[in-house]
């Protein structure tokens, strides 16, 4: 057996759900630990951030990152992982499309600091701390802003199965080949063709189980969504809300994309539409508002606001 | 009415599924594309040298306002690359017999002087070319050259050489100096090849300058204008211009021929057959048996007209090209030379004996004949003359002695002629000058006796003349007054009569007519002796020198033929189709006199034989040369064959008639405007800033001549307010036009908010009589020329247009909506003429075999059931042909003509 | 359908841009530095020649771009003149001819978008003009070689409409020796003309002159004549169109290569105008003339022969801002004259009321000349006091002023009429859509181009004719049913057509089958190939109309919409936005 | 990422517009406009596609993101689509389009839709115009953010 390969695990801002996921792979971990040697994982492993600062450059072969880089702590590290690794992945949507974190773009940071500590519904007087915190950025910036990623895992979380089939192609050196399909493709629900004459919330009437959800009128964006899931989801009832973000090459603009195809689906009136689709923002851009084009102008604002 | 169509029917065999249809715009065009997509073979005939028709012409269309060339080029080139249409431009129907399905049509092809294989339209030739006429295209405001393709987009873009004929300058010249063509490269600015031009017709520009009697300008066409153009002294001044800046400087010919040529006498016959000759390539020589050459240029003309340095220096260009002269050396004997090695002789010795007069005393002392007494002076003899010298004769050397004895110092000279003084055949200038110099003219008198006193001339008996009836000369006979003699006191008498050939001399061993002159062929100067040549006044008796020139130039000609074993009379003499240049509108050249000739003065002539004339200056010369009309357009200068590197010009191009075998025609012959010049009320043609529609069209177009700037072609300036008349020429009983013509209001609204358009400061109004939007999107584009454009819009006939002092014109008009009368200033006045059918409709529907309504319109069969069909089977109509219509009408009749005649086609054979 | 490429396969190899920029005369350069923008062009990436000319659409102007291809090895071609809907095809077929991909070719409107908009502006203009440029290069580099594909054409032609349009188009698609399928909605051929009792300008009654085609027409071995019938449905292409035709509720399918609509004009009913309904005695001009044609002309209020009768002009017509009724109506000025010219005979007194007089064409003047030497008199009112009728005790009082007298006047006509705008007939929103034709403001269907192309639509193989394009006089509507005929028989004499290769394409490898292009395919041109494991989307490209909805619609990036595809289109907009900085700017 | 609006005051500064039109309606009213004269602000530049259909969201939003001061589609009347209803489907897309736009905080004066057939140059023109006035009120897209 060849020598364990050096891996370091970091993780910016997150919900550290995607490392659990990791550990989800469950009795395949026998196979891959003995394969890797981790370097830098602060949530199981005894490494301090100076072990990390002390390697020498792209000595660690592979770098999974984890969460977003909002405090300057999360950026410091998310640069220093780049320096120390030779492959950085970028894994989970937050990492790579700024992810749920990334919904706090919809505000700035003065009325997140309102929700968060000011207004908190469980404090009396809240003040913004100002020790013993990292410096916040003012608004949620792709880690890609920050650093180079060589590959992109999403998924909130990325499934075991995605994360494995990732890892063992790594250690043996071949290409991540990921299926480009979207959600649909493993959806098993059946299509007739109809358009959308009216769209409906989540709660609203019974969908019927074998019929494509967005032909009912339920707004699933599957069809835009990278079906790394295999169709969880979709398959067991539940619209896909796109937690895996555009399908390759990831660089169009899922939202976008969401809505031309809903567009197309229910030519509806506009104001009839409009009154439907409650959220569009937050509907259609859940997990990767960031690295949208809206996101990017509501990056350039909140920059602009700073200077 | 019952249907009665289709009444052809099918005869296999002899049916033809090929179409023609006649006349290139865009009805035509359509129609040509509708059935060319059905895979049948259509000609399709223009009589001009593009296809494109009137809408090629048209600025913007309305009511889209594209631009009329953008849309119509496509379609254009889509009918040029059609595999199945073949184009036949500058061409006309000449006859049609036969029947639907089985029609011969004789289509001329003119002319157009240009390959249309070879040529590819780049275009080389037009620069090189330096004739500028008017451009039909551009209504006549813009200029083209001779060689031309109407507008950019032009289809095919093949260039066009426009050759009306020759001109009356050309064919009136003995020797055919193309006056047209060497004016014009003087006005380009070329003036060695101008000259060059004239010597490739007479080796004496300088010495012919200024002796010739100029046949050319008697015939100029410029007379009709004011005077004729000063053709001789042009020629003259080329010359004089040459040798001042350097003397010759034109090619020296390659001798590459090796059949020696012999030329009798130095004189202007043998002189320009030697430098024809030697400029083909033979070797030649010339054997002149007196001291000089020139023959009687040098020895029978004045140095007071005709200095002998300028003779010389003719002379010298000449053997400076390579021709020998063997001075002093008599040739007694032609076949002694085709011994020694020539292949072939011209004959030309002159005519130098003179002629008596045949009266008593003619032999006594004092009197000389004019040949001898000119020929002695000028070889600087002395010649005794006493006080009082008599000329007898009325021709130039008559003339030319008087004026040589008044500088010789005798007090009185008089000429004395038989005829009155218009008969004289001298240059008419030439008896004003002697006049001018104290010499006395004696007309209608006839010597009858030379009285003698010891032998010695001491007076003449006269007898006076009347005129008779005219002679074969076509001058009035004279007829001697019996009883009315009389005599005067005369110490000397200079007979100029005439002269005559030597009898005696080489061509004594040639067949001889009656009058003692070798017998030639009239065509090719060919003698009784095969390889023998004679010409000038040898052959012709006395004549002018630019006459023996001409001879020369033919002999030369004959010569060669024969030296290359060529059939001597093939193609000769050359036929000349004389222009009428009627389409040369007159009224578009001012008057501008000739130029006057400077002269030395009186004082001067009378003791010196100082040249009088003394030539133009280089200004002068370059207006005068601006004064030729270009009777023929194309001046056959051949500017243009040396630019086109593809050798695609051919100047002796033919018309050609070609017959085709069509099974359906279809006629989309356009419209003529109306001549707006029939409502002299409306000042065009009289006042400068009134113009058609279509000179409007043309100057805001940006491809017309103005750029697209809209100005007065008067004074260059912008007009601040425009005035469109509407309806000039349609919906009037008096004119013949009884009909509307449907597209006036409408081209006249879109001009007016085309004006707007290039200025929206201007003022613009249309008078009209009834605003006729009536097809898809007209009243929506009027309302917008009302509403946005801020046209203005009177209603009512203009009475009359009347041009004011500041050069305004004022429209008189009532306005019959709220019957008021109007005076408005403008500054430009546009009159939308309306439409007639094309020029030659009647001809053309005659030898097509089909009626014609009242208004000269192609008549239909039935208005309502087939609209297009002509009442021939297998003929049919489109665009105006059968009346006005705007273009998409007659686009859809062209389509709908294509699919009648197709009809036709089909029957041939392939009905399923 | 036969597939053949044309043009040297230049997708592998770099671009070599070519860039002509067209003066048009002054049309362009007038207002637009024409120089510089060419001079700009150089600079572009992949730009390897770039010049400037005065006419590119004219041969020498072709010639250039074809000997600057060869002698600059160019594999694309920027124009940048006038629009594109112009020379597109001129400039396609140049480019073809030096064999560079009809489809590598682009072109920059310069003149309909610049220079004519911004004419008084020109250094604005010229900016314009090297951004427009700038994104066409852009896009010039990365358009692709498409193949030319050409389908069979069903030689039967289909004319909708059974007027004297219709049946004249099918008389020569059948005497040419082509199949038609004539389809009316009403029971009898014959449309407007049929109720005409005097047909201008022969003055034939309506039904013998529809009669003798409709005899024709029904006994035709090659014309199949369906009545009460409409067509409600069409599915395929040019060549190739499947129709379905509706005959009393039940449907049948044809198929045909080619179409002509000839759905005619209808006479409006002027509620609204002139009291119009109000009293029996005020008629329209077409229900007069069908009172004439039935018999005797009798006032509809008491049945007496009326003596004193009047005609007011451009009813509902030439209503400037009244949709649908600003257009000049064309026949009824003729018509007038026609009618009031004949029952001048039987009546003391006619009187036209009239805005303007509008006898245009062929013999129509001499029809007005002799109904006014009839003394029926005209009488202009001003369009902007109209003639107003009142009815007092029952009985008609016509008040005007009449413009050349400058009057007020008054007259008790027994019988009014109106002659009424001509309109589209009802039901020709349902042509349009079902054959995809767009409408002009007044309701009537829009030719292809209005000047030169009246008879095509931007339907490929859909012909207009007659009053379908415009309000139209017999005869005209009749040259124009020759001329449509002409039109679908040159498609059908050739038996084949080109079609368009842009059409839409899926990249199988990246179509998840989620059938949202199926459902936003308004040609029903996208299925899913069931053949594949598992179906994904196909495109049936000859049905394929190349709107592209499909690849805006497409989530997943699988449908490639060919010419006009996302890179092209965002490489055009990144062009223009981050274009290089000119020296004299700055960054922001 | 350059946004190259040029150093310019405000005064000076002008809009710059991206235009998505049809090929059969707008583009062509578009060019009426021209062939008609009508002078509108020389701003805005066309892209022509064939239908609004193709215009895909991501169109309009990468153009912002890009730069774009403002953005125009323009196309066939509801209804009168060449291609039967690519303008509809275009239109329920900018419909959800617009309110995320206004969501994102971008100021929906920036962005302009609207039907100009073939005949309409003058509506087109107009539209130009008002967009620009509209997006020259909000200002450049780099500047309204602070």
């Amino acid at each position: 057996m060849a020598d364990p390969v050096p891996v370091a695990m970091g993780q910016g801002s997150s919900c550290w759900g995607c490392f659990q996921s990791l550990v989800d792979i469950h009795l395949r971990l026998a196979e891959v630990l003995p394969a890797i040697e981790i370097k830098y994982w602060q949530a199981v492993a005894d490494f301090k951030l100076h072990h990390l600062e002390s390697y020498e450059d792209k000595s660690i072969v592979v770098g999974f990152f984890e969460g977003m880089a909002r405090t300057e702590e999360d950026i410091h590290l998310l640069k220093l992982m780049r320096e120390k690794c030779q492959i950085l992945i970028a894994f989970g949507s937050c990492s790579c499309f700024g992810g749920i974190p990334g919904l706090a773009n919809f505000s700035d940071i003065e009325e997140c600091y309102d929700v968060k500590f000011r207004n908190n519904k469980t404090v009396e007087g809240g003040e913004v701390p100002s020790e013993n915190l990292p410096g916040i950025a003012s608004v949620v910036k792709p880690n890609s802003d920050f650093v180079d990623i060589d590959i992109y895992l999403p998924g909130c979380p990325p499934t075991p199965d995605l994360i494995y089939t990732a890892v063992s192609a790594l250690l043996s050196g071949q290409p991540i080949d990921l299926p480009p399909h979207t959600v649909c493709h493993y959806c098993d629900r059946e299509k007739k063709d109809t358009p959308i004459e009216e769209v409906l919330r989540p709660y609203q009437g019974i969908a019927d189980p074998d019929r494509c959800l967005l032909e009912q009128g339920y707004i699933c964006v599957g069809s835009s969504t990278w079906g790394l899931c295999e169709g969880q989801c979709v398959n067991m009832g539940s619209t896909c809300r796109g937690c895996f973000g555009p399908p390759p090459p990831i660089t169009q603009d899922h939202g976008a994309a969401s809505i031309s195809m809903l567009g197309s689906y229910a030519p509806m009136e506009p104001e009839k539409i409009v009154e439907e689709v409650k959220d569009p923002l937050g509907t259609f851009w859940r997990f990767d508002y960031p690295t949208s084009h809206l996101g990017r102008m509501r990056i350039k604002r909140e920059e602009a606001k700073e200077k | 009415m019952t249907i009665a169509k289709p009444k052809t029917s099918a005869t296999k065999g002899k049916w033809s599924n090929k179409a023609l249809v006649v006349g290139g715009g865009v009805a035509g065009m359509q129609a040509a594309l509708d059935i060319a997509d059905q895979n049948y073979k259509v000609y399709l005939l223009e009589k001009s040298s593009s296809i494109g028709g009137r809408m090629a012409m048209i600025d913007k269309t309305f009511p889209t306002l594209d631009c009329s060339a953008c849309i119509l080029t496509p379609r254009l080139s889509e009918v040029q690359r059609h595999p199945n249409i073949e184009m036949l431009t500058y061409s006309e129907v000449e006859e049609v017999l036969g029947s639907a399905g089985n029609f011969k049509v004789k289509v001329k092809r003119k002319a157009r002087y240009v390959d249309e294989e070879k040529c590819n339209g780049c275009g080389d030739c037009v620069p090189a070319c330096p004739i500028e006429v008017p451009n039909e295209f551009d209504q006549g405001i813009g200029f083209r050259k001779a060689i031309y393709i109407p507008f950019p987009q032009a289809t095919p873009n093949i260039h066009t050489i426009d050759k009306r004929g020759h001109a009356p300058c050309y064919t009136n010249c003995p020797a055919h100096v193309n006056p047209q063509g060497f004016t014009a490269l003087m006005r380009s600015g070329d003036n060695d090849k101008a000259l060059k031009l004239v010597r490739d017709a007479i080796p004496f520009p300088g010495s012919l300058g200024r002796v010739c009697p100029a046949l050319c300008e008697e015939k100029c066409e410029r007379a009709s204008v004011d005077d004729p153009v000063s053709i001789r002294n042009l020629h003259r001044w080329l010359y004089d211009n040459e040798r001042e800046h350097g003397g010759y400087k034109g090619d020296i010919p390659v001798i590459d021929k090796k059949e020696k040529v012999a030329v009798i006498g130095a004189g202007p016959a043998g002189i320009a057959c030697a430098e024809k000759l030697i400029r083909l390539g033979y070797p030649v020589t010339v054997f002149e048996k007196r001291e000089e050459a020139g023959g009687l240029l040098r020895y029978g003309i004045p140095e007071h007209r005709l200095p002998r340095d300028v003779i010389a220096d003719e002379i010298k260009i000449v053997e400076d090209l390579g021709v020998k002269i063997e001075y002093g050396k008599e040739i007694s004997s032609v076949k002694s030379l085709l011994n020694k090695g020539f292949k072939a002789v011209f004959l030309g010795t002159g005519a130098p004996v003179s002629s008596k007069l045949r009266i008593k005393g003619e032999d006594s002392t004092g009197v000389y004949h004019a040949v001898d007494f000119l020929d002695k002076v000028n070889r600087g003899e002395k010649v005794p003359l006493g006080y009082n010298v008599a000329v007898i004769g009325g021709g130039n050397a008559a003339i030319d002695a008087a004026r040589v004895a008044k500088r010789l110092g005798v007090k009185q000279v008089t000429i004395i002629y038989r005829r009155s003084r218009a008969e004289m055949p001298a240059i008419h200038q030439e008896i004003e000058d002697a006049v001018e110099e104290g010499i006395e003219l004696k007309v209608l008198t006839n010597p009858v006796e030379a009285i003698e006193s010891k032998g010695r001339l001491v007076g003449i008996t006269c007898i006076e003349m009347k005129l008779g009836e005219p002679d074969d000369s076509g001058r009035r006979r004279p007829i001697p007054i019996p009883g009315s003699e009389f005599s005067i006191p005369f110490e000397n008498m200079i007979i100029a009569i005439g002269q005559r050939a030597d009898p005696k001399g080489p061509h004594a061993e040639l067949d001889m007519t009656e009058w003692g002159t070798p017998e030639v062929d009239p065509v090719t100067l060919q003698t009784s002796m095969e390889n023998v040549f004679a010409g000038g006044d040898l052959a012709t008796g006395p004549g002018l020198v630019v006459e023996a020139v001409g001879q020369g130039n033919v002999a030369a000609e004959s010569i060669h033929r024969y030296l290359q074993g060529e059939e001597l009379k093939e193609g000769r003499p050359e036929t000349f189709i004389e222009v009428i240049p009627e389409d040369i509108k007159k009224q578009r050249f001012g008057v501008h006199p000739r130029a006057s000739m400077p002269k030395i003065s009186i004082y001067n002539r009378r003791t010196t034989f100082k040249e009088v004339e003394t030539g133009f200056d280089a200004e002068t010369a370059m207006t005068e040369a601006g004064r030729c009309l270009n009777c023929t357009v194309c001046s056959e200068c051949m500017e243009c064959v040396e630019a086109c590197q593809r050798e695609a010009i051919d100047h002796n191009q033919q018309d050609e008639i070609i017959e085709l075998d069509v099974g359906a025609i279809v006629m989309s012959t356009g419209y003529k405007l109306f001549d707006v010049a029939e409502y002299p009320r409306l000042g065009y043609e009289t006042q400068s800033n009134v113009i058609t529609a279509m000179e409007y069209e043309r100057l805001i177009n940006a491809a017309g001549p103005t750029a697209g700037h809209l100005v007065r072609l008067s004074d260059g300036k912008v007009p601040k307010s425009i005035g469109f008349i509407q309806c000039v020429g349609a919906r009037d009983v008096g004119k013949g036009v009884p009909a509307c013509s449907r597209v006036c209001c409408m081209y006249g609204i879109k001009n007016a908010v085309m004006a707007k358009e290039h200025d929206p400061d201007v003022d613009v109004t249309v008078y009209y009589a009834d605003i006729r939007a009536f097809g898809k999107g007209f009243e929506e584009f009027f309302e917008m020329a009302k509403t946005r454009f801020g046209v203005k819009f009177v209603r009512g006939r203009v009475a009359e247009v009347v041009e004011t002092d500041d050069e305004k014109s004022l429209i008189r008009v009532e306005d019959t909506e709220d019957l008021t009368f109007m005076q408005n200033e403008h500054d430009l006045v546009v009159l939308s003429g309306g439409i007639q059918p094309s020029l030659g409709m009647r001809i053309l529907a005659e030898d097509v075999g089909i009626e014609l309504d009242n208004d000269g319109y192609v008549k239909v069969e039935h208005p309502l059931l087939y609209p297009v069909d002509a009442d021939v089977d297998g003929i049919y109509t489109c665009g105006c042909s059968d009346g006005p219509k705007d273009i998409p009408d007659s686009v859809a009749a062209g389509s709908a003509a294509a699919m009648r005649a197709t009809i036709v086609l089909a029957r041939g054979g392939e009905v399923k | 359908m036969t597939e053949a490429e044309t043009g040297t396969d230049t997708a592998a190899e770099a671009p070599r841009i070519g860039v002509f920029v067209c003066m048009c005369g002054h049309n362009i350069a007038g207002t637009v530095d024409v120089e510089a923008v060419a001079k700009m062009a150089e600079t572009l990436p992949y730009v390897a020649f770039s010049t400037t000319t005065m006419f590119m659409c004219a041969d020498s102007g072709q010639q250039l771009i074809k000997d600057s291809i060869k002698e600059h090895s160019l594999n694309r071609v920027v124009v940048a003149s006038c629009s594109p809907r112009m020379h597109e095809p001129t400039f396609r077929r140049v480019v073809e001819e030096a064999d560079v991909n009809r489809y590598l070719f682009d072109q920059v409107n310069l003149r309909e978008h610049v220079s004519w908009c911004h004419m008084r502006q020109p250094e604005e203009a010229t900016e314009k003009a090297k951004d427009l440029v700038r994104m066409s290069v852009a896009r010039a580099a990365l358009l692709e070689s498409l193949p030319v594909k050409s389908v069979e054409v069903e030689p039967t032609a289909l004319i909708v409409g059974g007027g004297v349009t219709g049946m004249r188009a099918a008389l020569d698609i059948g005497d040419r020796g082509f199949n038609a399928i004539l389809v009316e909605r009403e029971k009898k051929l014959g449309g407007q003309i049929a109720k005409l009792a005097s047909v201008y300008p022969t003055g034939e009654q309506g039904n013998t002159l529809a009669d003798q085609l409709i005899k024709r027409v029904k006994t035709h071995d090659k014309i199949e004549v369906m009545t009460e019938s409409t067509v409600t449905d069409l599915d395929g292409y040019i060549g190739n169109f499947d129709v379905t035709v509706t005959t009393n509720d039940a449907d049948k399918t044809h198929r045909v290569g080619t179409i002509i609509v000839a759905t005619g004009i209808q006479p409006f009913k002027p509620h609204g105008y002139y009291s119009y309904g109000d009293h029996p005695d005020i008629i329209t001009l077409a229900e007069l003339e069908e009172m004439r044609l039935k018999g005797d002309v009798l006032r509809p209020s008491n049945g007496k022969p009326p003596k004193t009768i009047a005609y007011i002009g451009c009813v509902a017509s030439r209503e400037s801002g009244v949709k649908g009724h600003e257009h000049c109506s064309r026949v009824c000025c003729t018509a007038i004259a026609k009618s009031a010219g004949e029952l001048k005979d039987n009546a003391d007194e006619i009187i036209i009321l009239y805005e303007d007089l509008r006898t245009y064409g062929k013999g129509h003047e001499e029809i007005q000349r002799e109904a006014r030497t009839k003394h029926v008199i005209y009488s202009k009112f001003p369009p902007e006091k109209k003639p107003r009728p009142e009815i007092v005790d029952g009985e008609l009082v016509l008040h005007w002023h009449d413009v050349f007298s400058d009057d007020n006047l008054i007259l008790k006509p027994d019988l009014l009429v109106l002659a009424s705008a001509m309109v589209p007939p009802e039901g020709s929103e349902d042509v349009s859509k079902v054959f995809s034709l767009t409408r002009s403001p007044d309701g009537f269907f829009n030719p292809e181009h209005v000047k030169l192309a009246p008879l095509t639509t931007h339907t490929a193989g859909v012909m207009i004719a007659g009053g379908a394009q415009a309000a139209k006089g017999a005869a005209e509507s009749i040259t124009d049913a020759s001329g449509a005929a002409a039109k679908a028989v040159g498609l059908m004499a050739r038996g084949e057509v080109e079609i368009e290769a842009t059409v839409s394409r899926v990249i199988p490898e990246l179509c998840s089958s989620c059938h949202t292009c199926i459902s936003a395919c308004p040609y029903n041109a996208i299925a899913m190939d069931e053949s594949q494991d598992p179906p994904v989307a196909l495109v049936t490209e000859a049905k394929c109309h190349g709107c592209g909805t499909c690849a805006a619609a497409c989530p997943s990036s699988a449908i490639m919409m060919l010419h006009s595809t996302d890179d092209q289109i965002l490489a055009m907009v990144e062009a223009y936005l981050c274009a290089p900085m000119e020296p004299d700017g700055g960054a922001a | 990422m350059t946004t190259s609006s040029k150093a310019k005051t405000d005064s000076e500064w002008e809009p710059r517009i991206v235009a998505f039109c049809c090929n059969w309606c707008s583009y062509a009213g578009a060019d009426l406009a021209g062939t008609s004269r009508i002078q509108y602000p020389p701003n805005a530049r066309i892209i022509r596609v064939n239908c609004t259909g193709r215009i895909d969201t991501e169109f309009i939003l990468s153009a912002l993101d890009q730069g774009a001061d403002g953005v125009l589609v323009s196309g066939c009347h509801p209804g009168d689509c060449h291609y039967t209803s690519g303008n509809l489907k275009l239109r329920a897309r900018w419909a959800v389009m617009a309110e995320a736009v206004k969501q994102a905080g971008i100021d929906p004066r920036r962005i302009r839709l609207q039907w100009a057939s073939a005949s309409e140059a003058q509506i087109f023109a107009d539209g130009v115009t008002k967009l620009i006035e509209q997006v020259k009120e909000v200002g450049p897209i780099g500047r309204s953010w602070v």
